[in-house]
């Protein structure tokens, strides 16, 4: 050590240069608060300031990165909402839920027929952890996660639990708030209903197939 | 071994004045015991006379949990053992559960996976060394300088994951989604930015006298006891051993980067030791961040995994170094959804075992300085 | 006017203080009543123009005397001790028969013989004069207090000393 | 008692009296402002005028936290001492005000009745006697809370006020040795014209002997043992909330004006400055603004040094401090000996063994008690 205190110093120097640094380089200095520095500049306008400027510029598609996910929700191919619902009930993501916030009920006509859609389905979002399995358990692309995140409520019981009608939202509110993903999934449905349709074709085709083969075999029966 | 350590306090009540010891319960709520923990000390003045660790007051029953539900369920829950690191207790994880399955993880993910875990121990570390001056008493200015950077590094976390800790993003073969468009260029940025960074904060911290004299010599962890204990990751480099997982096992890709193990000469260590080296394995971090962001191409980042499934009766043990030292699992299967058995080795509780020996004979403020060193995070010690 | 009516406050404070440091049986309180009585004193020296007794009065009985007697009483056991029950002795009338004595005996005939207050002098106080006075006629007594004072310096750091603890036998390289 | 006097007494009491508590406020706002700056943050920058936006740079922070305290609940332990947990807070207080008067401040409104109403002949010593007080004080707070926690902080606090109060006194000893008087005033208008005892080789050892003991004395960074977060949770006020708990604090930020305020008269120079021909009253700005640098260094400090461990920092005040400030008082006896010879050369060489002299006994005196502590080598194991 060269002269007395010298690493004090040294430290001091460094101080110094983060306090006068904080005022002209805020982007190396203040990155928490200037946000500028994020390359994909997803932070919407006034978020810096959030509880004070929210409003309008905090509408319902708010979304910070294309990932980001808050609690999930419950996704129709428009129209009616419960008429294209895309659950089905099979109850997987009830089962595969880690901290079990999830509770489905099976919705079935007066008589008694079960019809693929749930008639409760609700999540306690003060539970949900937003592990996003529940989302890659689904067969059915039906649970994706949202990122809408104000949900402060003064209602401990009711205002967190989200009742399946809070959570049903359109495939297009989807493609708002994660477009890459929305894309992604809508090919991936795509690409198993053409499968699906193939499969259907070919079975179908076989079916026939078997079918004359069976209807030509009888008649062959018959004529003898 | 642990009486080695500790000076002989009967002397020093024989001829002087008769006192009374006076027994301290330090925490759970006491500001530097990092979590819920509580230590009952035993002071004689200032001097700790016996210190008994208590904990378990952030018990959750995580392997109890884990066993009663199917294995990827309890993903999700990896990251909450060690909530500053939950990229790396998501890949021990699916270490152990890969082995059960079987599964071979594609290229690309295993780049991202290191790049993942490497981010993940600047995370720690820096972080860790705030915490550590913060408890040294500085009013906080390392460990905010520490969160500034960290923030970076969480943003990216976020991009990639969608969230900042809890990111949940390792699945069996592989990882749950590919990273953004430009993730990559970004991540680099940071990287390249992030020795600056350290070379200040070695400004601030490394030769300040004050900082010298409060950690050098204090809490010293001789290499046997440090061995015998079980202790890993850089407290246990910092004792003179150089052992990393990451060169032992070179599990993922390892073997494919170039990097050093900082270790200690001597065979004992000090706090100043544990936090030098991690300051060093920070820059060694760098170092491989910066071969894996070159060496990363284009590909699937998924293997052919089921998403739920039932392995063949097995058992199998994924570990991995983790910056708080070994974390492994022990997973047991017998056939059906859930694992017959799942064990967490929390490298956060065998590193405080060896706290009442580090700690007798020194200061009162030398046990909350040793404790920071240690490197705790409670979520791990009580699981 | 003003010197009298400081004086009497100054002098109840005092006698109040040691009143109530006689009579606590919380050692603390005790203490602190007892620092109270010399901070009276002060005043009183204050008010003599003796500001330097005054100041020394502070430093030396308030700052050191008292915070010695903190750290004494800090060693004892049963510090904060029952106030309720109040300290009677029961040879308190002969205790108070010995105050009158003392009173009688050596403070009687000087107060009697202090002038009145029209015949005494206005002093300027100095702080100058007294260090002379220090220096030239009383250099030997303020050097053997110093002397002494060195000497228990120097014990109390042997004695502390020797409540070292032993090194250990192989320290750590 | 005469009506004069009293009126004169409160014309120079109630002006320093509000001087110094609007000073206290800005000086909370300074710090945290500073603070956050030093740590990348922004600080306070909401609470301005009420019921507006307008921030004011937070300036309206200390207002807001002051009437937070007032109407906070004022908690005080089962079994605690309620009489000293009440008097803890006023004792702290009473001492760090008191000692303000004595500080040489020319404010213009003043006469020269109640000026001498304060101009003790013995005002430094009569500083450091009061300034004493403030250790009691503390004990108080720390035996009263019933808190073992209190109780340490308390007695590292006595430990600690009287172990720095020794350097602190003996390196003021030599400026009243310089001047040969123990009055602020005289000793502030020694030095006036530049002449500050800082610029002198005895008298910057004395100076940063001074700051470094006050630092201790005030309970600031790095020597908050007292109060050290991390180890004792808040020392000797962890059982103060509310308003007691912002007197404490109050008396605080006092007790550093004072003995900043002590520093600035003893050697920089007091009210000296430029300017102060055409305008006499702007010694009392620059009196304030001196004061205000040194408490910036300490701000700055604060947010730079982690603290002190308890017997480094006795072993820092007895060790180093004591014989350096010791060895000073000789090496400014020899300088004013040779200052009488009144030579160009001997004053020079005067400088150079001097400054030979205190340089070579504090590095010594360093190396002496940092022992092996060095920044260390590592391996690498490939």
């Amino acid at each position: 050590m060269s002269i007395l205190g010298g690493g004090i110093f040294k430290g001091m120097a460094v101080t110094l240069r983060n306090f006068l640094g904080s005022y002209t380089n805020k982007k190396e200095r203040l990155p928490t608060i200037d946000y500028s520095w994020r390359a994909d500049g997803a932070l919407p306008q006034g978020i810096g300031d959030y509880p004070k400027e929210k409003g309008e510029q905090l509408s319902d598609t708010t979304t910070v990165t294309e990932y980001s996910r808050n609690f999930p929700m419950l996704l129709h191919d428009g129209g009616e909402p419960m008429d294209t619902v895309r659950c089905v009930a099979c109850q997987i993501c009830e089962r595969e839920c880690p901290p079990q916030c999830i509770y489905i009920e099976k919705d079935y006509d007066e008589n008694g027929k079960y019809i693929k859609r749930p008639a409760v389905f609700d999540i306690d979002v003060s539970v949900c952890m937003s592990c996003q399995i529940c989302v890659e358990v689904c067969p059915f692309d039906a649970i994706v996660m949202n990122s809408q995140f104000e949900l402060s409520t003064p209602d401990r019981f009711g205002g967190l639990l989200m009742r399946r009608d809070d959570l049903l939202k359109s495939n297009d509110y989807y493609h708002k708030i994660h477009p890459e993903e929305a894309a992604a999934r809508d090919a991936k449905i795509a690409a198993e209903k053409a499968a699906k349709e193939a499969k259907k074709k070919a079975a179908a085709e076989k079916a026939r197939a078997a079918a004359e083969k069976k209807a030509t075999e009888a008649a062959k029966e018959d004529a003898k | 071994m642990s009486t080695a350590a500790a000076p002989n306090y009967e002397l020093i009540q024989q001829d002087g004045l008769e006192t009374n010891l006076l027994e301290v319960s330090m925490g759970p709520h006491h500001p530097s015991t990092h979590g819920v923990f509580r230590m009952d000390v035993k002071l004689d003045g200032e001097t700790v006379v016996d210190l008994r660790p208590v904990f378990g007051y952030l018990h959750r029953n995580h392997e109890k949990l884990a066993e009663n539900m199917s294995y990827l369920s309890s993903m999700p829950f990896t990251d909450r053992l060690d909530y500053f690191n939950s990229m790396t207790n998501n890949w021990a994880y699916a270490l152990a559960a890969e082995k059960l399955i079987e599964v071979e993880v594609p290229e690309r993910a295993e780049y991202l996976r290191v790049i993942m875990a490497e981010l993940t121990r600047l995370v720690n570390h820096v972080t860790l060394i705030g915490f550590f001056i913060n408890d040294l008493g500085a009013l906080g200015t390392p460990l905010l300088y520490a969160f500034r950077e960290r923030e970076k590094i969480l943003d990216l976390f976020e991009q990639a994951s969608g969230a900042r800790m809890m990111c949940n993003y390792f699945r069996f073969g592989g990882l749950r989604n590919d990273v953004p468009e430009g993730w990559l260029k970004r991540a680099g940025e940071v990287v390249d930015r992030f020795p600056y960074f350290l070379d200040e904060y070695e400004q601030l911290l490394c030769e300040n006298e004050i900082i010298l004299s409060r950690t050098q010599g204090v809490g010293n962890l001789p290499r046997e006891l440090a061995i015998s204990a079980g202790v890993t990751g850089p407290m246990l480099r910092a004792s003179g051993v150089a052992y990393d997982l990451r060169k032992v096992d070179q599990y993922g890709i390892y073997d494919r980067f170039k990097f050093r193990v900082p270790y200690t000469e001597g065979d004992t260590g000090d706090c100043y030791d544990r936090f030098m080296i991690r300051v060093l394995e920070m820059r060694e971090s760098i170092g491989i961040l910066k071969q894996a962001l070159a060496g990363i191409s284009e590909g699937e980042i998924m293997g052919n995994a089921p998403r739920v499934f039932k392995p063949k009766p097995a058992e199998s043990y994924g570990r991995i170094e983790g910056p708080k030292g070994e974390l492994g699992f022990y997973l047991i299967a017998d056939g059906t959804p859930k694992p017959y058995r799942y064990r967490v080795r929390p490298p956060s509780l065998i590193n405080l075992t060896v706290l009442r020996d580090m700690c007798l004979g020194g200061k009162i403020a030398d046990a909350v300085i040793i404790l920071g060193s240690i490197d705790i995070v409670l979520g791990e010690v009580d699981r | 006017m003003n010197e009298e009516i400081s004086f009497w406050i100054l002098s109840a404070i005092a006698v109040l203080g040691a009143l109530v440091a006689v009579r606590k049986r919380n050692l603390i309180h005790g203490v602190f009543a007892l620092l109270v009585f010399f901070a009276g004193l002060s005043g009183l020296f204050l008010l003599l123009l003796a500001e330097f007794i005054a100041a020394v009065q502070v430093l030396v009985y308030i700052g050191a005397v008292g915070v010695l007697l903190l750290f004494a009483i800090m060693l004892t056991e049963r510090v904060a001790g029952d106030d309720d029950r109040r300290m009677i002795s029961r040879g308190w009338s002969w205790g108070l028969l010995a105050a009158a004595a003392v009173f009688v005996v050596l403070l009687l005939r000087p107060i009697q013989q202090l002038p009145s207050q029209d015949a005494a002098q206005p002093i300027k106080p100095s702080v100058e004069a007294l260090g002379h006075k220090l220096i030239n006629p009383y250099v030997v007594t303020l050097e053997v207090l110093a002397l002494l004072l060195t000497a228990a310096l120097i014990g109390a750091v042997t004695a502390a000393q020797g409540l070292r603890m032993p090194k250990e036998e192989d320290s750590p390289e | 008692m005469s009506f004069e006097l009293l009126i004169d007494i409160l014309i120079a009491t109630v002006p320093l009296m509000l001087i110094f508590a609007t000073v206290f406020a800005f000086t909370t706002w300074l710090e945290r402002k500073a603070l956050a700056r030093i740590q990348n943050r922004i600080g306070p920058n909401k609470v301005g005028i009420p019921c507006t936006r307008i921030g004011l740079f937070g300036l309206g922070q200390p207002t807001a936290d002051g009437i937070k305290m007032i109407f906070k609940e004022n908690i005080v332990p089962t079994g605690a001492d309620r009489l000293f947990h009440l008097l803890a807070p006023i004792l702290a207080l009473i001492p760090s005000m008191l000692v303000l008067c004595f500080l040489p401040l020319d404010f213009p409104w003043l006469n020269e009745n109640s000026v001498k109403a304060f101009l003790l002949d013995g005002a430094v010593i009569f500083f450091f006697a009061i300034t004493g007080l403030n250790t009691l004080a503390v004990f108080m707070a720390g035996w009263a809370s019933r808190n073992k926690y209190s109780l340490l902080g308390g007695m590292r606090a006595v430990a600690q006020m009287i172990s720095y109060e020794i350097p602190l006194v003996l390196s003021a000893v030599i400026v009243v040795m310089m001047v040969g008087s123990l009055d602020a005033a005289e000793i502030a208008g020694e030095q006036k014209g530049g002449n500050w005892f800082v610029f002198y080789p005895w008298g910057f050892a004395a100076f940063v002997i001074f700051f470094i003991a006050a630092l201790a004395e005030t309970n600031r960074s790095p020597f908050d043992l007292p109060e050290a977060e991390s180890e004792i949770i808040a020392g000797y006020f962890t059982e103060y909330s509310g308003f007691k708990f912002a007197l404490f604090f109050l008396a605080e930020y006092i007790a550093m004006f004072a003995i900043s305020g002590l520093a600035v008269t003893l050697f920089l120079g007091g009210g000296d400055g430029p300017g102060l021909a055409v305008l006499p009253w702007l010694s009392v700005i620059w009196f304030l603004a001196k004061i205000f640098a040194l408490i910036a260094v300490m701000i700055w400090l604060r947010g730079t040094l982690p603290r002190l461990r308890v017997d480094q920092l006795m072993g820092f005040a007895w060790k180093f401090m004591l014989p350096l400030s010791i060895l000073n008082i000789f090496v400014a006896g020899f300088a004013w000996h040779a200052k009488q010879l009144d030579s160009q050369f001997i004053m020079v060489i005067t400088w150079v063994i001097s400054l030979a002299v205190l340089y070579g006994a504090a590095s010594g005196l360093n190396q002496l008690n940092r022992g092996k502590v060095r920044p260390r080598e590592y391996k690498y194991a490939e």
